[in-house]
């Protein structure tokens, strides 16, 4: 297969910069280059970009202009968030309401919030991967500063009822922090609606470029920094601007929510595609994650017998990116915690398989990865040592 | 440069060599577990204490299988104290070195070859 | 005056992208886009890039490859280098030691440590912006954990006696932190020979991208996070890996050092040529900052009786872009902290003017700026009530 | 939008009107210090309780000025006290809007021609 023919199903780990994206931004790098905090001519566009940049982003989540501050990413849109309110909420107190499923930008700052003297309840979920309102409402205490909970997993798919559970925290007048990091620019988000006060966002997982993100944060909310230094983002957020990526970040999400009811009506059609077609023609194989409450583009399953990098280097070699777990932990031993969490055995978790569609795979890529799997699970369950039935067939 | 193969890890892992078992195997070693993502299993067969023969079948990442795959070719021929001898070192050597995180997989391969010989060493006893 | 002939003297507040850095960026936007984390063959060449960067930069400032850090730019690695050594040391102390003309970004952190219930020493400088070694030597304690120095001021241009600093924290057994932003890609570094323990710099500042930076971390410092997440830089700095901006931070890094020596000398030359320039045409005017341990790029006057903001306006009317003090606090009504602990008073400080070079000036631009500069001022002096010396001469 | 001039503010910078001063004033004003960064002072003319003729001189940033400028503009011809009831508001709306962080000097504009008026007043008491 040449490079021409490869076949990317990695989109929730990363996806390529949308070319009329890169195209708008060019133009920044070097004409319009200026610091947007200058008073001067090529500082003004820059700050005219980000300001259109803020209204973009607060017209698809359906908030203020305001509302709207950038970071480095999802990782620092989440510490921010969960540290700077938890930071600025002493009075009410230490407690935290968070999910065992949860990536680890927000499960680690949790973690080390733990460590400092906060406390944190993990909330478990279901065999899909679903929280229990009954059970989050049931956590909730005096002193619960926040409920932080994610909008879909980044590894399974599962969609969380974030409606239901920001009607919950307004009740109860928590706040509530949510890591849309997966579900911005793949489902609709309606932050008023859905009661969210904080909300991460991150611009590499929905066509733009890597290294620049979101946080909104709803008006009123006390946060505190993350960083300290020079006034930019009303000094809640210092450092230059990067208003290449910001610029970015805006092109990308317009791009996303113009059709977004055509693509993700199409991508779930390949979702189910995909899903059909491994378990028709693949024996002891499972789909982790909720079978319908689930992103559009992603599809996990487990092959039993068989470990998940084994599957993604032989998927390499005939061109397909796929990903086992999230990419981030790539490398650990450990399987992921996610898999865990909704109770698969250890050995099952290590052989799953993650393939997370874009707007550019097509009908044909989903018949081509079938086709690739069968002969690759059969060649690894066949050297496995767990595998019995069916040997040498 | 981590968390990359070189070639020949990638040819091996492509293409395994001697992958299967041996029926009658003169010894048989199993290391690792499914919960740590690797399991290694090696048999052998012995004859006039040259060890003529070794399959074995792994479940396990790209490193584990490579691993698997090129120690089985170093040890064939081998006379039993020779491979007693055989290291994690020689393998990585061989292998022309493995990524940090994937180190264990070479000791698997080592561990796995051990006690093969060790099993086959308690049946002629 | 067209767009054409706009003369950019604002290069300590940010830099356009070199076009070469752009190019090499590029095809690391939407071919070569695959997450660093990532097992696949997409993956494999982001990592291998990112590796080559640390090797660029590590030769550059003569650390070891491994010792290179990324961030999201100057304001992350300064926060980081404080806090997280701050943080991790606490066994030996909370003293650290600080001068009083750093950038926001060390200087609020210090300040937010000192809330905290860390101590802090303001060390003073002279009238030129240097610290006293003797100075900092008395303030050195048992408890001290650090000295956070910058390397060159971003406002003055002042460039401290960084081996000096360096061999004193060596025998006092105490870190060494310098935010070298300024410094990287204009002046020659070695950590090995400096003594330097910790170092932040930003790509913008050097013809690389905003949104990137990089902080040096000396083998064996004991550091904490400013963020928890994945795995990436060992856990110390997580977060999906901007390998397009990483690329573009060393290429810049690279091009700088390419010949530093030449471009410095020339630089220095125009500096001079602008300093005398102006000194030669316009009465009551100061050079703030030391006159010969200053940065080669660095021009920065105080013009009496009148404001520099109306100054700044004044030259982009021009079409020349300079700042007036830190471009980060531009619309702040308090006059810039460094002029003030240089000894300026409010009303000189407020009248300030820095004009900064970059590779692309020339001396027909200096030759124009003063050109531009004689008259502007007088007519802005006219107009002010504290002039009174030749009124409507 | 913020932090940045429309081109009415740019313009009355560029060319502000009626800069100077006045011989013989028939009063002064002069508030804001050099420590603030802005010092605004106007000196008006005062004729059959009409202020025929407003001058000022400004160190400030362009707000500042531009805000001098029109307040000048907008008080020539206005009676004593009509320019009295002059506000900030006023101004703000001439002016087409500021800066959130420049709306003080629109307020010291209009402190510095009450300031003059008041002390045309004292004279003439
Ligand atoms: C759900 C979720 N949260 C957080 C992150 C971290 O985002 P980033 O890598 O942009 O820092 C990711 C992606 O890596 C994610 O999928
Ligand atoms: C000396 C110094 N430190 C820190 C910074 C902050 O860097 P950045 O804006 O890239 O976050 C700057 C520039 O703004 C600087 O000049």
């Amino acid at each position: 297969m040449t490079e021409k023919h490869r076949i990317y199903l990695d989109h929730a780990a990363t996806t390529p910069v949308n070319q009329e994206v890169l195209d708008t931004m060019i133009p920044y790098f070097n004409s319009e280059f200026g610091n947007a905090s200058s008073v001067y001519s090529y500082g003004r566009t820059a700050r005219i970009a980000i300001e259109k940049a803020k209204n973009t982003i607060a017209d698809v989540i359906h908030s203020l202009d305001s509302e709207i501050f950038f970071t480095s990413g999802g990782t620092e849109s989440d510490n921010w968030a969960i540290r700077g309110v938890m930071q600025a909420n002493e009075k009410k107190g230490k407690h935290i309401i968070t999910s065992t499923i949860e990536h680890h930008a927000v499960w680690d700052t949790c973690k080390k919030l733990k460590k400092e003297g906060y406390e944190v309840t993990f909330l478990p979920v279901d065999g899909d991967g679903l929280i229990n309102i009954n059970e989050l409402n049931e956590a909730i205490r005096e002193d619960t500063v926040m409920v932080s909970i994610m909008f879909a997993n980044n590894e399974i798919g599962t969609i969380q009822p974030i409606e239901e559970i920001g009607a919950l925290c307004k009740e109860k007048n928590v706040l509530f922090h949510t890591d849309a990091i997966q579900a911005v620019g793949h489902l609709e988000i309606d932050v008023e609606k859905m009661n969210i006060n904080l909300l991460s966002m991150s611009a590499h997982k929905f066509g733009g470029p890597k290294g620049v993100g979101a946080l909104y944060v709803k008006k009123g909310t006390r946060i505190g920094n993350l960083m300290y230094g020079g006034g930019q983002e009303k000094s809640k957020r210092p450092g230059t601007y990067n208003h290449v990526g910001i610029i970015g970040l805006a092109k990308a999400l317009e791009i996303s929510y113009k059709n977004i009811k055509d693509e993700s009506k199409r991508q779930l059609e390949l979702r189910e595609a995909l899903i059909q077609g491994i378990s028709d023609n693949i024996e002891e194989v499972r789909l982790n994650g909720h079978p319908t409450k689930r992103l559009p583009n992603n599809v996990n399953m487990s092959f039993k017998y068989i470990e998940g990098e084994s599957l993604l280097l032989s998927l390499d070699i005939m061109g397909i990116s796929a990903s086992s777990g999230s990419a981030c932990t790539s490398g650990s031993l450990d399987p992921s915690h996610v898999l865990l969490a909704i109770g698969l055995d250890h050995a099952t978790a290590h052989g799953s398989l993650r393939l997370t569609l874009g707007e550019t795979n097509t009908r044909k890529d989903i018949e081509d990865t079938i086709d690739a799997l069968i002969p690759i699970v059969k060649r690894l369950r066949n050297m496995s040592p767990l595998y019995v039935k069916g040997e040498q067939s | 440069m981590t968390q990359m193969y070189n070639k020949k890890v990638m040819e091996h892992f492509s293409n395994p060599r001697n992958v299967g078992e041996i029926e009658n195997a003169s010894g048989t070693g199993q290391v690792g577990s499914a919960a740590c993502g690797d399991i290694m299993k090696i048999d052998i067969k012995v004859e006039d204490n040259i060890i003529v023969d070794v399959k074995f079948k792994t479940f396990g990442c790209g490193a584990a299988v490579a691993s698997s795959s090129i120690a089985t070719e170093m040890i064939i021929g081998k006379s039993v104290e020779e491979a007693l001898k055989f290291t994690n070192k020689d393998l990585l050597k061989e292998i022309g070195g493995l990524p940090n995180e994937k180190i264990h997989c070479s000791i698997l391969a080592e561990e796995a070859l051990q006690e093969a010989i060790n099993n086959y060493k308690s049946k002629i006893k």
